[in-house]
């Protein structure tokens, strides 16, 4: 329950950020907070209480493990939180190249 | 048989292997994207009559679903596959020597990103897994941030920005929906959950189904979501425009319809469906009415045709659907022609300003024409495709009996006429108004070539719409009939 | 007042979240799915981690498409950081003193060797591609900070990305020529526990983890150009 | 049990603080820390891959391409 708590307090702080605050990098910021928090989330609904990880060693025969289909996904998500996180970083530093600011207020070419 | 896995296979191959190949000769890399594309293009095109009698399913690694993922190869994906590979095509010739002009020194990155594009979304289409739908989807989408911002000029960075915060807020609220899916299900596979949807009251699966909606109707620009499109449109090349208008929206609005028609299957929200397909309609057309730029002209148009697209989903009857589908179809080679006619206008008057059109019907005859042939076509008038699935989708609605389809049929003829008010006044301009440089300058071949085709089937299409009936009837009852879909599958 | 709004609307959307997760207790066993893997897993791939044989068998389509993210984001990296690029200058900083140089040459193949057991233990240990990818990837970024100057060639980076994929997709194309299945783990699985066991799984891990290494390693290399 | 509260208690604390902090370098060493503390959550999660990659990439890599990003901006928001 804790775990679920949790995550969805990440999830809340990371929209939060990028709701309110203005700097650019601040909000990538906030989109990196958003994205542990939904990992976590993913994680802990594949709990089982009392399992072991996923991983066979010499000798134990069957017992009670995690679910292992989150842990898969999750991994798949990091990287893509990554790619998507170092795009958004690329395009600030273009932004701070053309505008000389990362306030999203005073970037105002277009309509926002 | 071929399997279809290769649609997306080889494109994927040919786009990892472009800096080998670039080894070999510099100017490889321009021609890898028509030539994965016109294999995808034949590809599909023959897989076409066999999806019209049964869904073809593949697994992945070789196990039976729901223990893998599948590829559900039915009618309407095929459907999609096929419009994604022909516009992709057309517009990969074009782009050709589109994007030369764009003064950056590295074209191949440019041709990468965009066969990248194309493949995720064509796996957007095919797949049979929601999270292997995400995956593709953020394939599509993050390729899309980067190529909007390409040329890295003020405009295109801004818009690129927007673009991306809007869509990772989007993404990150589909991975919630999946994690609520997986805990409730434990399964991953579409049909799977679809089958099993029942048994989970329908107050705790409202929060998922809205979540899903969310996340992908910021990608196929739905009413209150759709802040980023203006911008990203109009400041993208041309050629990116076109892709972005013709294909990547009508995947968004496919994922949101897989969602509320396959997985969920809960017909109490057709009417709110409507309701908001109408909405975008009138928003887009009247701002769209307010602009002096011509590609956020033709942008905010794009948003009042997915409206009219929701719409026709929305009737949620037999017709309705196919009318829907039939309008993706216009749209895309609509669309895809008015923006590549669009790019060279802009590229020769050195101005996005639709005053700066004067003249040019004379100076560019037949990219005018073209232009002006996708305007109509979109307008929907008589001999052209747009006037075909215009006409389906409001003779279904007033089909359906009911008052506030009537009233909402009506609306729909009201958003028409704003359209037509526009696109005439930007013809107008094109052709009756004099301009001052009258030396002839037209189009390179390259891309009127593709462009004619475009012309040419709208044409056809339009007039012998039989052609595609079947096809799109097929894919209609694919997506009302979910049993059907489960058994496939299952 | 927007801090108002905001608070209102998360509010909302969280709570809602809250009502719908009534039906997904924690850490109870979820459904068929999961259980179908930890008990066959072993038999059917080869792998002991049964993490490793979702990622890469059963749902081995995903790691496609996840590589693919990650290529995409390098080259739209590159694409826009390259568009303006200023003439590099030699960059005229205080070198590094001897210790924290000697210490990043000393701790480079360290770091190397250990991203290089964790991508071929994948099947066997926790860990795998992206994970050794990733401390490959961090043994560049320690030597890019310790030793200025240090550089690699961009176009290497490129070629054993190209190549990373191009392997990962030419194994699946093989499936689907012997077997009918694409990403069919066509190869013979090898008795658990092992090194050499598990089909494809080694193969394809290695490849991604080089893929993942010089991906992460080209995007650090774009972001520290041009920079003073 | 007592330390799975702890844990979450750091985790939330340190997402705040990257809320609060006005120098950015702060705001990115805070969320350093933040995916630290999940990375031993995932652990304490039985998922030890997962682990492994969000230390990884989550507490090293994605602080310092930040950092690196903030270098080439600004490093104080305004």
């Amino acid at each position: 329950m804790i775990y679920y708590i949790g995550a969805f307090g990440l999830v809340f702080i990371g929209l939060y950020i990028i709701l309110t605050k203005r700097n650019l990098i601040k909000v990538i910021i906030g989109l990196n907070i958003l994205d542990t928090g939904v990992n976590l989330f993913l994680i802990s609904v594949g709990y089982v209480r009392e399992g072991t990880a996923p991983i066979f060693s010499r000798g134990s025969g069957q017992v009670l493990m995690v679910d292992p289909v989150p842990q898969a996904l999750v991994l798949t998500s990091i990287v893509i939180g990554v790619a998507v996180l170092a795009l958004a970083l690329s395009l600030a530093i273009m932004l701070h190249k053309h505008y000389g600011t990362l306030n999203l207020q005073k970037v105002k070419e277009q309509k926002w | 048989m071929v399997s279809p896995v290769l649609l997306i296979a080889v494109p994927l191959g040919l786009a990892f292997a472009v800096p080998l190949l670039r080894l070999i000769s510099r100017r490889i890399p321009k021609y890898i994207p028509p030539v994965a594309m016109l294999f995808n293009l034949v590809l599909s095109v023959s897989l076409m009559s066999s999806t019209l009698k049964e869904a073809t399913v593949v697994s992945i690694g070789g196990w039976d679903p729901p223990f893998c993922i599948n590829l559900v190869v039915d009618s309407l994906s095929i459907l999609f596959s096929v419009l994604i590979a022909l516009v992709g095509f057309l517009v990969s010739i074009y782009a050709l020597d589109y994007i030369e002009m764009g003064a950056t020194e590295n074209t191949e990155k440019y041709h990468m990103l965009y066969l990248l594009l194309l493949v995720g979304a064509t796996g957007v289409v095919l797949t049979g897994d929601i999270f292997n739908l995400f995956v593709f989807f953020e394939i599509l989408c993050i390729s899309s941030y980067a190529l909007v911002a390409y040329l890295g000029d003020k405009a295109g960075v801004e818009s690129g920005i927007k673009y991306l915060i809007q869509g990772a807020i989007g993404s990150s609220l589909i991975l919630i929906a999946i994690g609520i899916l997986y805990g409730m299900f434990g399964s991953l596979n579409i049909a799977d959950i679809a089958s099993n949807i029942n048994s989970i009251g329908s107050i705790a699966l409202f929060i998922p189904l809205a979540l899903l909606v969310t996340g992908f109707g910021i990608e196929g620009a739905l009413f209150p979501l759709n802040g980023w499109l203006p911008d990203a449109h109009s400041s993208a090349p041309s050629s990116v425009s076109a892709i972005l208008s013709g294909i990547a929206i009508g995947v968004g609005i496919y994922a949101v319809a897989r969602v509320i028609f396959t997985l969920f299957g809960v017909s109490s929200i057709f009417p709110f469906l409507a309701i908001l397909g109408v909405l975008t309609l009138l928003v887009g057309e009247a701002s769209a009415f307010k602009q002096n730029n011509l590609k956020r002209m033709l942008a905010y148009s794009s948003i009042g045709q997915i409206g009219l697209i929701v719409f026709g989903l929305g009737i949620a009857t037999y017709h309705g659907i196919s009318g829907g589908l039939f309008q993706v179809v216009s749209h895309a080679l609509g669309k895809s022609l008015l923006f590549m006619a669009a790019g060279y206008m802009i590229y020769r008057t050195g101005s996005m300003d639709i005053s700066a059109l004067k003249g040019i019907g004379e100076r560019m005859p037949l990219t005018s024409i073209a232009f002006t042939i996708g305007a109509f076509s979109l307008v929907g008038l008589p001999p052209f495709v747009g006037f075909a699935s215009k006409f389906l989708i409001i003779q279904s609605a007033l089909l359906k009996q009911d008052v506030l389809f009537f009233v909402l049929a009506v609306l729909v003829l009201l958003a028409t006429v704003i359209e037509v008010a526009y696109f005439l006044r930007v013809c107008q301009i094109i052709h009756f108004k004099e301009g001052n440089n009258q030396k002839k300058e037209d189009a390179p071949l390259v891309a009127l070539i593709p462009m004619f085709i475009l012309v040419s089937l709208i044409i056809i299409i339009g007039i012998y719409p039989n052609l595609v009936f079947d096809f799109l009837n097929s894919a209609a009852s694919g997506l009302l009939d979910k049993l059907a879909y489960i058994e496939g599958v299952l | 007042m927007r801090r108002i709004i905001a608070i209102v609307l998360l509010t909302i959307v969280v709570l809602g979240i809250a009502l719908s997760l009534t039906e997904v207790p924690f850490g109870t066993p979820k459904t068929h799915v999961g259980d179908y893997y930890v008990k066959e897993g072993v038999k059917e791939t080869g792998a002991v981690n049964i993490v490793t044989s979702v990622v890469l068998n059963y749902r081995g389509f995903d790691t496609l498409g996840e590589v693919t993210v990650l290529f995409i984001a390098t080259i739209g990296l590159g694409a826009l950081l390259t568009t303006h690029k200023e003439r590099k200058k030699k960059r005229d900083v205080m070198p590094a003193s001897l210790i924290l140089s000697t210490g990043c040459r000393f701790l480079f193949p360290l770091l190397l060797i250990f991203g290089i057991y964790i991508i071929i233990h994948g099947h066997l240990s926790p860990g795998g591609g992206f994970q050794g990818g990733a401390i490959i990837a961090s043994a560049f970024l320690l030597t890019y900070l310790g030793c200025q100057g240090v550089r690699i060639s961009e176009r290497r980076s490129k070629l054993t990305e190209s190549l990373g994929g191009l392997v990962f997709v030419i194994v699946g194309v093989l499936g689907l020529i012997f077997g009918g299945y694409f990403l069919l783990n066509f190869l013979p699985k090898g008795t658990p526990f092992s090194l050499l066991s598990a089909g494809i799984i080694p193969i394809i891990y290695v490849a991604i983890g080089f893929k993942v290494g010089s991906e992460l390693v080209s995007v650090i290399d774009n972001l520290m150009e041009g920079s003073t | 049990m007592i330390l799975v509260y702890i844990l979450v208690f750091i985790m939330l604390i340190s997402a705040i603080a990257a809320y609060v902090f006005k120098d950015l370098v702060n705001a990115v060493i805070a969320t350093g820390l933040m995916s630290l503390t999940t990375s031993i959550l995932f652990y304490l999660l039985q998922a030890p891959d997962v682990a492994m990659a969000e230390a990884a990439v989550g507490a090293a890599l994605v602080p310092a391409i930040f950092i690196i990003a903030i270098r080439r901006t600004g490093r104080y928001e305004e």
